[in-house]
C-alpha cells in the first residue's frame, strides 16, 4: 500500500500548483480553473486522510465540495459571461474601471 | 432527524422557505407589485426572529453535530436577521431608483443571510465551509447585480476570484485539521485537543483557516479585494455585504477559534500571536489609507477593514484563556450589534444621496447639512459612533474589546495601545464628512432622493441603535455575557 | 502495480497541472486539467474511493469542465481571448510564494507522523457506504448544499439573462 | 473475480473478449449505416444502396476503403492537438462504455470467467455514466480545434444539448435504481426476470413508463439524432462539429455515433427491457444474448424510423424541452418512485 | 438617596437640548428662549447647591450611585465637593452669557448652535461631578463632539481644519488615559471585585508600586496636560481659538481648560500620589515654562484674539503651579483663580470680540488706536478686566494668584519666586495693549461705536464677580477649604517623609529588575500589598 504521506505531498504540490496559477495568470479563466485546481487537490487530501483514518467522513467531504464546486462555477462563469457580454464592443484586456 | 433539530434550525428553514417564496412569488408579481416582496422578506425576517427568540432549549449538537444551538447562536441569528431586515429596508426605495428591484435580489440577500447564520450556528467546519460559501456566492451574484454596469460585473469578477480562493485555501484548512485530529466536529476538535499536543499539521490547518475566514472578514493582508469590490457593488449590496460578510466570517472565527482550539496552551500562544499580528495590521492599513480616500465607498471600504481589526483583536486575546477569553467573546458580540448599526446607518444615508449608480465623493456632502439636517445629523451621528466617539455604541464597543485586550498581558496591551492611537488615525477620517456635511459650503446642490418610510424606519432603528448601545449598554452587555455562561465552562 | 500506477498517475497529475496554469490559451488549461482530473479519479480508485472516483469524473469532468470549456470557445468564438483581469500579480513573487507554500507544507506534513493507517471499515467507498453516511450523518449539509445550488441556477439565470428577455 | 484461474489466463481472455466486442462494434457500426440508409431509402419510398453486394451488402466495406484513401487534412491554424484528440476521444469513449455492459446471463462461463460481459463493477451503471459524459469533450473539441465557425457552433451546440438532457436521461436512470436498489447491471436484469400475472414481463418499462419515455427522449438528444440532429444539421450549419474533418476522422465520428446509438440501445434494453430476458431462458442460457440483441435492433429501428419520421426541432425548442419538459418530469418521475419505494413496505408489499 | 439634584443639573442641558431638536428650526426666538431658559436654570441650581453645600463638613455630598454597566463594574456615580462646586458655578454662569453673547453674531444655524452649547454644557458638567472613571471618561469625550461643531460651523472659514486639529490633539492625549481606566479595572482586584469607581479606588492606588503608578499616571497627565493645556502640548491652541468663533474659544478658554485642571485636581494626584510626587518638579518646570513662553508669545502678538489666547497659556500655567504645588493654600487659589481665570479670560474675548466686531473682524493692535474717546463705556469695562488679569489687588486675580503663590512658596520656593517674577510680564504685555488700542493717536477713519446697552449687560455681570471675589473671597474659600485639604491629604500621603519615601521607592524598583522576577505586586493583577 503506498504510505498516505505520498498521497498528502502530492494533495501539497497541485494545491502548491493551483496557488501559483490562480496568483500568477491574467487571464480570468485561468485563474479560475487553477482555483478548481486547489480544490481537486484539497479532495485528495480529505480521501488520502480518509484511508488514512479508516474513516468516510473524508469521502464525504468530496461529495460537499463537489457541489460548492458546481455552484461556484455556475456562478463564476455567469459573472464571466456577463462581464464579457457589456464590454464585448470595448477592448477586452482593460477591466480596469476599478482602481486597484 | 428529531423534532428538537427542527426546532433548533427553525429561524433557518423560515430563512430558507422564505427565499423560495420569494423566488415563486416574484414570478406572479407584476412588476408594479414588486414592493411586495420587500414586504413579505421583511415579515418573514420577524417571524424567523420571533422564533430565534422562542428556541429555549440549547441543543449544541443538533443535526448529528452539525449544528449548534446555544445562546451564542442565538445572538448571531438575532445580528444577522436584524442586518438582513435593515438592509431590505433601506434598499428597497434604492432598487427602484435603479432598476434592480428584482425577486432574485431579495432571495439572494435572504439565502446569504441563511448563509450567514449557519457559519454562526455552526458545530461542524463543514457546516462552516457550507455556510461560507451560501454566504458568499449569493454576494458574488449581487455585486454583479447591477449588469449594466461593468464596474459592477468587475467588482462581481474580482470578488468571486478571490473568494473562490479563499475558499479553496479554507477548505485546505479543514482537510489538514481533519487529518491531524480524525475529525471536524468542533466540539470533539475541542475535547482532543485538550488532551493531545498540537501537532504541526493542526498548526498549518489552522493558519490555512484563518487566511480563508481573513479573506472573508477583510483582514490585512487579505484585504485588497475589499476596496474594489466595496466601490463596484451596487451600493445597497455594499451596505449588506461590509455588515453580514463581517457577522459571518467573525461567527466562524468565534467558533473556530475562540470556542474550539484549545486556549491557554502553546497552540494557543501561537494563534493568539498571529492573529494578533493581522489584527494590528489590518487596524494600521485599515485606517492609514482610510485617511487618503475621497470616494465614500472606499473610504468606508477602509473603515470597514480598520473594524475588523478591532474584531481581530477580541480574537486574539481570546487565545490567553479564562477570563479573557470570556471578555473577549462577549466584547466581539457587542462590537458586531454596534458594527450593524453604525455601518448600515451610515451606508442608508449613502443610498439616499445615490441616484444612478454614481459613486459619491466627499465633495458631494458638501453643504447638506443646511439643506438636509437630519440625514445629515444622522450622518454625523453614525460617523462618531464610528470613530469611537462617546456616547455612542461605538464608544462601548471599542471600550469593550480594549478591556478584554487589557486583561490579556502584553500582547493585549500593545495590541490596544495599536487600538487606541489607530482611533484617534480614524477620527480624522470620519469627521471629515462631519466637516464636509456641515462646515463646507456646498459645491454642487445634490438632492436628496425622497426616500420612502422604510428607509427612514431603518436609519431611526439605526440611529437609535448607536444611540442606546453607547448610553445604556448594559442589557446588550448582560445578553452577551449570558451567551457566554452556556459556552465557557 | 499499485506502486507504478501510483507513481504514473502523480506524475501525470503535476505534469498536467503545470500544464493547466502555463498554457497560453485557455483550451489547452482545460484539457490540461482534464488529465489532471481523470488522473485523480485513478488515484481515488487506489484509496478505495470509488464512489468518489466516479463521481469526480461524472460530475467534476462530465458537467463542471464542460461547462468551462463551453463558456471558453463561447467568448473565444466572439473574440481571440478570455477576459482578463487585473490582480497584482508579480510573476516571480508569486512563484516564490507557491514554492514557499510547498516547501511549508511538505515541511509540515513530513514533520507530524501519521502513524500506522488505521483498518478501513467494511464497504469503504462504496456508494451505499457513502450514501448510508451521507442520508444520515450529514443531513444538514447535504440540504444546505442544495440550497447552494439553487442559488448557482438563480445566479446563472441573473447575471446572463439579457434584458430583453426579462419576462415583463 | 474467480480465483481459480490464472491472472494471466484472466488477462488474455478479457484482451480476447475486448477484441471480440470491438470487432461486434465495428462490424455494428457498418451495418448500422446500411441498415439505416436501406431503411430510410424504404420509409421514403426510395431503393437506398443495393448495388454493392447482395442487397448492397458490401456498401460499408466499400465505404470502408473509399474513406481510408481519403486525403488526411488538417485545417489551416487548427488546434493540432485537439483536432487529433477529438475524434480518437469519441471513439474510445463509445468503445469503453461497452465494458460494463452485459449481453448475457453471467451464469454463461468460460474458463469460470463470465462469458457476456467484460467486467462487472459495482457502480458499472455509474461508470457508463461517467465514461459517456466524457464523450462530450469529443464534440467540443472537434469542433473548436478545427478553426471555423460553423465547427464552434455546431459543437457549442452539441454540447449545450449533451448538457441539458444528460440531467434528464440520468435522472430517468435513477428512477429504476430506485426500484433496483443496486448499481450492478447484471443484479439489475436479473430482477426483471419473471412475469406479472403469468403473462406481462416483470420489465422496469411498465413499472416506470415515463422514465423510459424520458429516456429514450433523452437518448436521442444525446446521440444526436434525429429529430434532435442540430449539431449536424446541413441546412443550417453544413455538419456542425464535423465540417471540416474528412476522410478517417470523420468515419470515426460516425462511428462513434453508431456505437453511441448501440450503446443507448443497450442501456435501454438492460434497464428498463429486461435485458437478455426471454422465453427458455432458463433452459438455453446462451439464448439469453438472442434476446438481447433482438431488443437492441428493435431499439435501433425505432431510432432510425423516428428519423425518417420527424422534422428536426428549433433549437429553442430543443432547449425547452429539455429543461422545461423532460427534466421537471423526469424529477417528478423519481420523486413519485421515490414515494413509492418508500411507502410500498409500509403498505405492506414485500421488497 | 435623596432628590437626584445633581443628575438633574447634568441632564438639564441636554434635555433642553432635546427640546430644541424637536422645534423647527425657523422659531429662532423660541429656541433662543429655551435655550436660554436650560442654562439659567442650570445657574439657578448650581446657586442652590452653593448654598445648599455644606463647606465646613466638606467631602463629596449629594451623591447619586447606581449601577450603569454592572457587568463591567461601570457605576452611575456623582457627587459634588468644594472644587466641584465652584467650577459648577463657573459653568453654570458662563454658559447662559456664552448664549446670550453671540444674539447678533450668530444668526445662522441658530438651532444647531444652541443644541450644541447645551450639550457642551451637560459634558462639562458630568466631567466635574462624576466619580466613576468610565462616566468621567465619557463626559470627558463628549466634550469634543459640540466644541468641534462649534469651532468649525461658526468659526472663520479656515475654522474647520482648527477643529479637526483641536479634536485630534486632545482625543490622542485621552486614548492613553481610557487605557489607563482600564488598566487601573483589572489591577483593582479579582474578578468580581473590580472596579471604575474613583472612591474605591482612591483606596487601593496609593499602596500600588512606582512600577505601576507611573506609566498610568503619565497617561492621565497627557490627557489632561492637552485639555488645559500645559507647554509644550499646547499646539492646537493658537489655531483653535483664533478661528473660533468668540463664543467657542470662551467655551474653550474658560471651561474646557478647567477640566483638564480638575482631571489633575481629582484623579491624576489623588490615584498616584508617588507617580506624582515623582513627577511634580518636572511638571512644575513645565507649568512655568507655559508661565514665561506665554506671556512672552503674548507679548509679542499683533492680533488682539491670540494676545489673549497666549495669555490664558500663561495664565494657565500658574494654575497648574498651585496645583502641583500641592499645598492647601496653593490648592484654594487655583481652584479660586479657575474661576477667576473663567471670569477674566471670557470677559477680555468678549470685549476683544466687541471691538473686533466693529472693525468689520479687524482685530491686529496696528487697526485699532485712541478708542478711549468713541468707545468710553468699553474703555472703563477693558481696564477693568485687564486690572483683573494682571492681578491688581482688590480685583478677584489678585486673591488667586496672591494664594497660588503664597502656597506655592512654602513647598517650592525657587518655583514661586520664578512664578511671580513672571507675573510682571503680564502687566506689561497688558497694559502695552490697552495703551495701544485705547489711548494712542487712532489708526482707524472708521467709526466705533460704543457698546450697546445690552453687551453692557453682559459684561457688567463679570465685574460684579471680579470685585466681589476681589474683595470678600470668604463665601468660596470657605467651602473649598475642607475639600482641598483632603484632596492634599490623598495626593500625599508621603510629603511628610517627602523624597526619602520616593527614594525607596525607587530603590526597590531597581532592586527587584537586578533580583529577577518581580515581587507580586509589581505584576499586573497582583494584589498590591
Amino acid at each position: 500500500m503506498i504510505p498516505s504521506i505520498d498521497y498528502l505531498l502530492l494533495s501539497a504540490a497541485l494545491f502548491s500548483i493551483g496557488a501559483a496559477g490562480a496568483l500568477l495568470r491574467r487571464n480570468a479563466l485561468i485563474v479560475f480553473i487553477s482555483i478548481e485546481l486547489m480544490l481537486n487537490a484539497v479532495n485528495l487530501s480529505f480521501v488520502a486522510f480518509a484511508r488514512q483514518l479508516g474513516d468516510m467522513t473524508g469521502q464525504v467531504y468530496v461529495f460537499f465540495v463537489l457541489v460548492v464546486a458546481a455552484a461556484e462555477v455556475v456562478v463564476g462563469l455567469a459573472i464571466i459571461v456577463s462581464i464579457y457580454r457589456t464590454r464585448a464592443s470595448v477592448d477586452v484586456d482593460d477591466a480596469d474601471n476599478l482602481r486597484g | 432527524m428529531t423534532t428538537s433539530d427542527l426546532i433548533a434550525l427553525s429561524p433557518e428553514l423560515i430563512v430558507t422557505v422564505l427565499a423560495l417564496l420569494v423566488l415563486v412569488l416574484d414570478l406572479f408579481l407584476p412588476p408594479e407589485r414588486k414592493a411586495w416582496l420587500s414586504r413579505i422578506s421583511l415579515l418573514g425576517l420577524l417571524a424567523a426572529l420571533v422564533a430565534n427568540a422562542l428556541i429555549h432549549e440549547p441543543n449544541p449538537q443538533a443535526w448529528q453535530g452539525m449544528l449548534a444551538s446555544d445562546a451564542i447562536s442565538g445572538y448571531f441569528n438575532f445580528v444577522m436577521l436584524l442586518i438582513a431586515a435593515l438592509s431590505l429596508m433601506l434598499s428597497s426605495d434604492y432598487l427602484q431608483r435603479q432598476g434592480l428591484e428584482r425577486g432574485e435580489y431579495y432571495a439572494l440577500l435572504l439565502t446569504s443571510t441563511l448563509g450567514a447564520m449557519l457559519m454562526g450556528s455552526s458545530a461542524d467546519l463543514l457546516m462552516v465551509f457550507l455556510g461560507l460559501e451560501t454566504l458568499s456566492i449569493p454576494l458574488y451574484i449581487l455585486s454583479g447585480f447591477a449588469r449594466g454596469q461593468s464596474r459592477s460585473q468587475e467588482a462581481s469578477l474580482k470578488y468571486f476570484l478571490l473568494g473562490a480562493f479563499s475558499s479553496a485555501v479554507f477548505l485546505y484548512g479543514i482537510a489538514l485539521v481533519y487529518g491531524a485530529t480524525g475529525t471536524t466536529n468542533l466540539a470533539a476538535l475541542s475535547q482532543q485537543l485538550g488532551t493531545m499536543s498540537a501537532s504541526p499539521l493542526l498548526l498549518a490547518g489552522a493558519g490555512l483557516l484563518l487566511v480563508g475566514l481573513g479573506f472573508k472578514a477583510a483582514a490585512v493582508p487579505f484585504h485588497t479585494w475589499a476596496p474594489d469590490v466595496y466601490e463596484g457593488a451596487p451600493t445597497s449590496v455594499t451596505a449588506f455585504m461590509a455588515v453580514m460578510a463581517k457577522a459571518g466570517a467573525f461567527g466562524a472565527l468565534l467558533r473556530v477559534f475562540m470556542l474550539a482550539l484549545p486556549q491557554q496552551s502553546q497552540l494557543a500562544s501561537d494563534w493568539g500571536l498571529l492573529v494578533g499580528v493581522l489584527a494590528a495590521l489590518t487596524m494600521i492599513l485599515g485606517n492609514f489609507v482610510a485617511l487618503v480616500q475621497l470616494d465614500l465607498k472606499r473610504m468606508m471600504a477602509y473603515s470597514s477593514i480598520a473594524h475588523a481589526g478591532y474584531l481581530l483583536v477580541a480574537v486574539a486575546v481570546s487565545a490567553a484563556g479564562g477570563e479573557t477569553a470570556g471578555l473577549a467573546t462577549s466584547s466581539l458580540l457587542f462590537y458586531l450589534l454596534a458594527y450593524t448599526f453604525m455601518t448600515l446607518g451610515a451606508f442608508g444615508v449613502l443610498l439616499l444621496l445615490e441616484r444612478q449608480g454614481e459613486n459619491l465623493a466627499l465633495n458631494d456632502l458638501a453643504g447638506l447639512a443646511l439643506r438636509h439636517p437630519l440625514a445629515s445629523a444622522a450622518m454625523a451621528l453614525f460617523m462618531i459612533s464610528m470613530a469611537g466617539l462617546p456616547p455612542t455604541a461605538g464608544f462601548f464597543a471599542k471600550f469593550y474589546v480594549f478591556s478584554a485586550a487589557l486583561s490579556a498581558g502584553n500582547l493585549g496591551l500593545v495590541l490596544a495601545l495599536i487600538g487606541v492611537l489607530t482611533s484617534v488615525v480614524s477620527v480624522y477620517y470620519y469627521l471629515r464628512v462631519v466637516y464636509y456635511l456641515y462646515m463646507r459650503p456646498a459645491a454642487v446642490e445634490r438632492p436628496i432622493y425622497a426616500s420612502s418610510s422604510w428607509a427612514t424606519a431603518a436609519l431611526v432603528i439605526a440611529a437609535l441603535g448607536v444611540l442606546v448601545l453607547g448610553i445604556l449598554p448594559a442589557p446588550v452587555f448582560a445578553w452577551t455575557q449570558q451567551a457566554l455562561a452556556l459556552v465557557l465552562p | 502495480m499499485e506502486q507504478v500506477l501510483f507513481w504514473l498517475m502523480a506524475v501525470v497529475a503535476v505534469v498536467s497541472a503545470l500544464t493547466t496554469i502555463s498554457s497560453r490559451r485557455p483550451v489547452h488549461s482545460a484539457l490540461a486539467f482534464l488529465v489532471t482530473l481523470l488522473s485523480l479519479a485513478v488515484l481515488f480508485l487506489l484509496l478505495s474511493a470509488q464512489f468518489v472516483a466516479v463521481i469526480q469524473i461524472i460530475i467534476y469532468a462530465g458537467a463542471i469542465l464542460v461547462l468551462f470549456l463551453f463558456v471558453i470557445m463561447l467568448l473565444n468564438a466572439q473574440s481571440g481571448e478570455g477576459p482578463q483581469i487585473k490582480l497584482p500579480s508579480q510573476r516571480p513573487l508569486a512563484i516564490a510564494l507557491a514554492l514557499l507554500l510547498f516547501g511549508g507544507l511538505s515541511y509540515l506534513l513530513l514533520s507530524s507522523p501519521l502513524g500506522a493507517a488505521r483498518p478501513l471499515p467494511a464497504g469503504m467507498g462504496t456508494v451505499q457506504a457513502v450514501g448510508g453516511i451521507l442520508f444520515n450523518h450529514f443531513l444538514l449539509p447535504f440540504e444546505v448544499a442544495s440550497v447552494l445550488l439553487l442559488v448557482g441556477v438563480i445566479g446563472a439565470v441573473v447575471l446572463t439573462v439579457k434584458e430583453d428577455e426579462q419576462p415583463k | 473475480m474467480p480465483s481459480n484461474i490464472s491472472l494471466l489466463a484472466l488477462v488474455l481472455i478479457t484482451i480476447v473478449k475486448g477484441a471480440v466486442l470491438i470487432g461486434a462494434l465495428l462490424m455494428a457500426f457498418a451495418y448500422g449505416t446500411w441498415l439505416e440508409r436501406r431503411l430510410v431509402g424504404r420509409f421514403q419510398l426510395r431503393l437506398g444502396p443495393n448495388r454493392v453486394g447482395p442487397l448492397g451488402l458490401m456498401q460499408p466495406m466499400a465505404d470502408g476503403v473509399k474513406v481510408i484513401f481519403k486525403e488526411d487534412f488538417v485545417p489551416a491554424q487548427a488546434d493540432r492537438l485537439a483536432y487529433w484528440l477529438a475524434p480518437a476521444l469519441v471513439v474510445a469513449v463509445a468503445l469503453t462504455a461497452f465494458a460494463v455492459i452485459p449481453f448475457g446471463p453471467p451464469s454463461v462461463k468460460l474458463f469460470g470467467v463470465p462469458l457476456f460481459y467484460i467486467s462487472n463493477v459495482n457502480v458499472g451503471i455509474l461508470l457508463i455514466l461517467a465514461v459517456t459524459s466524457i464523450g462530450a469533450y469529443g464534440v467540443i473539441l472537434g469542433g473548436w480545434a478545427s478553426n471555423s465557425k460553423y465547427s464552434l457552433l455546431g459543437g457549442l451546440r452539441s454540447t449545450a444539448q449533451l448538457i441539458s438532457y444528460e440531467l434528464g436521461v440520468g435522472l430517468a436512470i435513477l428512477g429504476v435504481i430506485l426500484l433496483a436498489g443496486t448499481l450492478e447491471l447484471p443484479q439489475i436484469v436479473e430482477q426483471q426476470a419473471g412475469t406479472w400475472f403469468g403473462f406481462l414481463p416483470r420489465w422496469n418499462i411498465f413499472l416506470q413508463p415515463l422514465g423510459f419515455l424520458l429516456y429514450s427522449i433523452g437518448a436521442l438528444a444525446e446521440t444526436n439524432r434525429a429529430p434532435f440532429d442540430l449539431p449536424e444539421a446541413e441546412q443550417e450549419l453544413t455538419t456542425g462539429y464535423q465540417t471540416e474533418y474528412g476522410g478517417m476522422k470523420s468515419a470515426m465520428f460516425y462511428m462513434a455515433e453508431y456505437i453511441d446509438i448501440v450503446l443507448v440501445s443497450s442501456i435501454a434494453t438492460l434497464l428498463f427491457l429486461g435485458g437478455w430476458q426471454g422465453p427458455f431462458i432458463q433452459q438455453l442460457p446462451g439464448l439469453g444474448v438472442l434476446w438481447f440483441l433482438v431488443k437492441v435492433l428493435a431499439f435501433v429501428f425505432i431510432f432510425i424510423w423516428l428519423r425518417a419520421t420527424l422534422p428536426r426541432i428549433r433549437y429553442d425548442q430543443l432547449m425547452d424541452l429539455g429543461w422545461k419538459v423532460v427534466l421537471p418530469l423526469a424529477l417528478l418521475n423519481l420523486l413519485l418512485t421515490a414515494l413509492i419505494v418508500l411507502i410500498w413496505p409500509w403498505l405492506g408489499g414485500g421488497g | 438617596m435623596s432628590f437626584p439634584i445633581l443628575s438633574l443639573i447634568v441632564f438639564l442641558p441636554a434635555a433642553g437640548a432635546l427640546l430644541i431638536g424637536l422645534l423647527d428650526r425657523g422659531q429662532e426666538r423660541l429656541i433662543r428662549t429655551v435655550a436660554l431658559g436650560a442654562s439659567l436654570s442650570v445657574f439657578a441650581l448650581a446657586v442652590v447647591l452653593f448654598f445648599a453645600y455644606d463647606g465646613a463638613r466638606g467631602g463629596m455630598q449629594f451623591v447619586e450611585q447606581a449601577p450603569w454597566v454592572p457587568q463591567l463594574g461601570i457605576g452611575y456615580h456623582l457627587g459634588l465637593d468644594g472644587i466641584s462646586l465652584l467650577l459648577l458655578l463657573l459653568t453654570g454662569f458662563i454658559v447662559p452669557l456664552a448664549l446670550l453673547a453671540p444674539w447678533e453674531a450668530i444668526t445662522e444655524r441658530v438651532k444647531t448652535f444652541s443644541i450644541m452649547v447645551l450639550l457642551l454644557e451637560t459634558a462639562v458638567i458630568g466631567v466635574f461631578l462624576s466619580l466613576d472613571l468610565v462616566l468621567f471618561y465619557v463626559f470627558w469625550e463628549s466634550m469634543l463632539i459640540p466644541m468641534y461643531f462649534i469651532i468649525g460651523i461658526w468659526g472663520t472659514p479656515k475654522a474647520g481644519p482648527a477643529a479637526l486639529k483641536f479634536l485630534l490633539y486632545t482625543m490622542a492625549g485621552s486614548v492613553f488615559m481610557l487605557i489607563a481606566i482600564i488598566a487601573l479595572y483589572f489591577l483593582s482586584g479579582p474578578l468580581g471585585g473590580r472596579s471604575f469607581d474613583l472612591i474605591t479606588l482612591q483606596s487601593l492606588t496609593p499602596g500600588w508600586s512606582l512600577a505601576l503608578q507611573v506609566p498610568l499616571f503619565l497617561a492621565f497627565t497627557i490627557a489632561f496636560a492637552v485639555k488645559v493645556p500645559l507647554w509644550p502640548f499646547h499646539s492646537w491652541l493658537p489655531a483653535a481659538y483664533t478661528e473660533a468663533p468668540t463664543t467657542g474659544t470662551v467655551l474653550l478658554a474658560a471651561l474646557l481648560s478647567k477640566a483638564g485642571i480638575y482631571g489633575f485636581i481629582r484623579f491624576a494626584y489623588p490615584l498616584f500620589p508617588q507617580a506624582a510626587a515623582l513627577f511634580t518638579p518636572w511638571l512644575m518646570g513645565l507649568a512655568l515654562i507655559g508661565v514665561i513662553y506665554g506671556a512672552l508669545v503674548a507679548a509679542a502678538q499683533r492680533d488682539l484674539k491670540r494676545l489673549v489666547a497666549y495669555s490664558s497659556i500663561s495664565h494657565l500655567g500658574l494654575v497648574l503651579l498651585g496645583v502641583f504645588a500641592l499645598s492647601p493654600i496653593s490648592l484654594s487659589g487655583s481652584t479660586l483663580q479657575m474661576v477667576n481665570h473663567g471670569i477674566i479670560v471670557a470677559a477680555l474675548f468678549w470685549a476683544v470680540a466687541a471691538i473686533s466686531g466693529r472693525a468689520g473682524g479687524a482685530r491686529t493692535l496696528d487697526d485699532f488706536g485712541g478708542l478711549m474717546r468713541p468707545m468710553p463705556r468699553l474703555a472703563a469695562l477693558f481696564t477693568v478686566f485687564m486690572l483683573a488679569a494682571i492681578a491688581l489687588p482688590g480685583t478677584n486675580g489678585f486673591v488667586g494668584e496672591f494664594m497660588i503663590l503664597l502656597g506655592t512658596f512654602t513647598q517650592h520656593r525657587v518655583y514661586a519666586i520664578i512664578g511671580a517674577a513672571t507675573v510682571i510680564l503680564t502687566a506689561i504685555y497688558m497694559l502695552w495693549m490697552t495703551q495701544r488700542v485705547f489711548h494712542e493717536e487712532p489708526r482707524s477713519q472708521k467709526h466705533f461705536a460704543d457698546l450697546r446697552p445690552r453687551e453692557v449687560a453682559l459684561l457688567i455681570p463679570l465685574v460684579l464677580v471680579i470685585f466681589w471675589i476681589g474683595i470678600y473671597p470668604k463665601p468660596f474659600l470657605g467651602r473649598l477649604n475642607s475639600s482641598v485639604q483632603q484632596i492634599v491629604r490623598q495626593s500625599s500621603v508621603q510629603v511628610q517623609t517627602g523624597y526619602d519615601l520616593l527614594r525607596s521607592q525607587v530603590y526597590r524598583l531597581t532592586r527587584s529588575q537586578v533580583n529577577g522576577p518581580a515581587p507580586a505586586n509589581l505584576r499586573p493583577g497582583g494584589r498590591p500589598r
